[in-house]
């Protein structure tokens, strides 16, 4: 039985899933788009530090407009507050924090991801390049990558594949994938499906998924 | 002491056609306003520009690219920008993208002197294309060269008569590594301070990366307005 | 959070036998003093320890050299010490030096994640015997490559519960890039501020890079008292 | 005729000719020892900075007693005050500076230098070893080298020679020598005799220097 949500759910559904990656005490860098409104639903006991490549630790919340102050962005261009006992760096030095794996968790969108977790998200050979930003120094910095995204893409063909087809972002960069109808770890063994939104069913998963998917055997199911 | 520019169209002279110059900022943030206004009146043409981004269509470096005063950009993100596209897609720039990380390393290797340096980023992408990979440890890592430039345009908060340069919140960004990159640095500052009065302890970019000072009105056109509404 | 160590003989229980450590300071300059006290006390044995300098015969690293707590010294001049001179000449002391400027580039880029770079410091000298020489542009080059540690020892003057350090005038030096090195950083601060009380443009170590703070009153001993006389 | 000075006397001779290597508006490394005392002779009308590779932009004159700030020393451990407008930096950026050749002038000591600008000053085998410090950044970064040194060493012999027989601190990277004898330039023809010190003739520098000299057209004395 596949579940239809429309995509204001889809989102919370998996936002809400991916604040449940970050622990009290986590340095955390979140991608722009989806990933940034992770933030929204960090639970408020949570001692987390918001990292934002441009050059700052400690993302507040975003302003009052009598706060707004244009010099204070985040990566996604976006006008924000500090957070108490934040400090501004210049790009240098915040992407030494990345590189230098000093953040404990990225949560970043994905347009592919294969089974041996290479991800692909930042060009669509054809289109227009944009550029990647900082996404390919974000995938090899941080402890953890977890990648959130739709289970498939807009014609309904899996994004989570056997091998990338997309230009890569990063070869075996992955750690975890979020989607709106299952989590999987990149494993050693191969992708492991290790949770499942509730209406669907392990044979749905494995259909619409190309990569293959071992079953955990502590399978959880996520209730929406 | 450094020297006083009388006006942006003065600085700007300092950069000629076919120069290759390093523009601060991220987004529109921390981007040196009047400098750039000044360089597209100039008309000097071919630039090599190295920066984060390139601007909005009416906005920044995008106000280069309008004028077609840009043959090369190097940078990380470019997507806010039509004629850019248009350009690319016409033959008429070309673009070289990089990691924004490796971006912002490579600029501060050009700037103290480390001819190259390994980084992971972009190992088994095409960003590898060409490049020398080289294992450490058991991970590869690609080797990068520093980025020099013959011109860095920067801005900051504030800045002394020696050069030293305070920046403000997340417009510090690309600023301090390309002041250090530049053969000339010209400084744009929204405020000039008398040698002593910044504190010494808080200085973050060391008057000797530093040519010239300008001083400078900024609009700080805002790119994503985002606000939190009172409950 | 960070968390508050209550006393130096609590922070270095993160300190073991067979050890790597930094330590910050340039002479006795920016030393965190009691946790190197500390340290004496653990009586841990055969570390490895980078640090620029050594200390002297009673004060500093050369307390944990008198004690015969050091295998192996990394670092740029050792030469303020008698005890040092005779555990080399003995062979119980093995020790690694480095040009000061690749050193520091050397710490910087172990905690930036960069594996190795190139500099030209050391090249057609003894530092370059076994290092990979390479040209690029004409000139030659030594390949170096990052350093990391267990542990970071390093002293600011002031921190926060946050980790974010502020250092005293020439007592930055190492501690910076030491902070970012070690897997587990400890700094012993002159003054503990509660988070937001200080500036978050003017903090010289984000606190991502510290795992715990300790309060501690500094000696600050001086090696060379050199003064002006009033005219 | 060979001019017999005491050591103090040799040592301002020497540091009043650096002196004069220095332009207003030069950022300057002095080394350790007799370089470091040419700061004392900079003229007051030259707008000069100071860099001390331990993390100062900018040194001032010694303290006076009730200004002594132990956190506050030079690269030789000595109390210094900072000058007004001076910066403070970590030692990566300090060095940063240096082999960024943003210097515009270093003046060193030397134990030898050869005719094609190699430089030993920092080991003599068989001695303890004591490190390089920062000489070794330091002889590659600043625009222009300077070694100041007496002209043979304490048993007579030339410290000027056609090659280095210490290790070296660094390969072809000397500009000028300022002995108390005479200036010479490393010239991509050779040594070049520029200037010679009263009471010295061109015949007795040659004698007390076994690099070949070619002797300027335009040798200039300097007065004692």
């Amino acid at each position: 039985m596949a579940v239809k949500m429309d995509k204001a759910a889809t989102r919370e559904l998996i936002t809400r899933r991916a604040e449940q990656e970050i622990e009290s005490g986590f340095y955390v860098n979140l991608g722009i788009g989806m990933p940034t409104m992770v933030a929204n639903y960090i639970q408020p006991e949570k001692d987390v530090v918001l990292q934002s490549e441009n050059g700052l630790l400690g993302i507040g919340r975003s302003p009052y407009e009598d706060e707004v102050d244009p010099d204070l962005i985040n990566a996604g261009k976006e006008t924000v507050t500090a957070a108490p006992g934040a400090a501004y760096c210049d790009s240098a030095e915040s992407f030494a924090m990345i590189r230098g794996e000093h953040l404990d968790l990225a949560i970043l969108g994905g347009m592919e991801v294969a089974e041996n977790g290479d991800l692909a998200n930042w060009m669509i050979p054809g289109k227009m390049i944009k550029g990647m930003g900082g996404a390919m120094d974000i995938v090899h910095g941080s402890k953890k990558v977890v990648i959130i995204m739709d289970h498939v893409n807009k014609h309904g063909d899996p994004k989570i594949l056997k091998a990338c087809k997309l230009p890569l972002t990063g070869k075996g960069v992955v750690d975890r994938i979020i989607t709106d109808r299952a989590v999987m770890d990149v494993t050693e063994a191969g992708l492991v499906l290790v949770e499942i939104v509730e209406g669907w069913s392990v044979e749905e998963i494995k259909a619409s998924t190309e990569a293959e998917l071992i079953i955990s055997d502590e399978l959880l199911e996520i209730s929406q | 002491m450094k020297h006083m520019y009388t006006s942006c169209h003065e600085a700007v002279k300092e950069i000629h056609d076919h120069s290759t110059i390093m523009v601060g900022g991220f987004g529109l943030v921390g981007i040196p306003e009047n400098l750039i206004l000044a360089l597209v009146e100039s008309n000097v043409k071919h630039l090599t520009v190295i920066s984060n981004n390139c601007g909005v269509d009416d906005w920044g470096l995008g106000l280069l690219l309008k004028h077609k005063q840009i043959d090369k950009m190097i940078g990380s993100y470019v997507g806010e920008n039509k004629e850019f596209e248009r350009q690319v897609l016409a033959g008429e720039l070309e673009v070289e993208l990089t990691p924004q990380g490796t971006l912002a390393e490579k600029i501060r290797a050009g700037g103290a002197g480390i001819p190259a340096f390994y980084t992971p980023a972009g190992v088994g992408t095409p960003i590898a294309d060409g490049k020398e990979v080289r294992n450490f440890d058991g991970t590869d890592y690609l080797l990068q060269e520093g980025l020099t430039a013959d011109v860095s345009l920067v801005r900051a908060l504030k800045g002394d008569r020696h050069g030293n340069l305070i920046y403000n919140k997340t417009a510090r960004n690309f600023n301090p590594m390309m002041a250090a990159a530049g053969a000339v640095t010209i400084a744009e500052v929204e405020e000039l301070a008398e040698p002593g009065e910044l504190p010494a302890d808080g200085i973050h970019t060391p008057g000797i990366y530093v040519q010239g000072l300008i001083e400078g009105k900024q609009e700080k056109r805002i790119e994503r307005y985002t606000v939190s509404t009172h409950a």
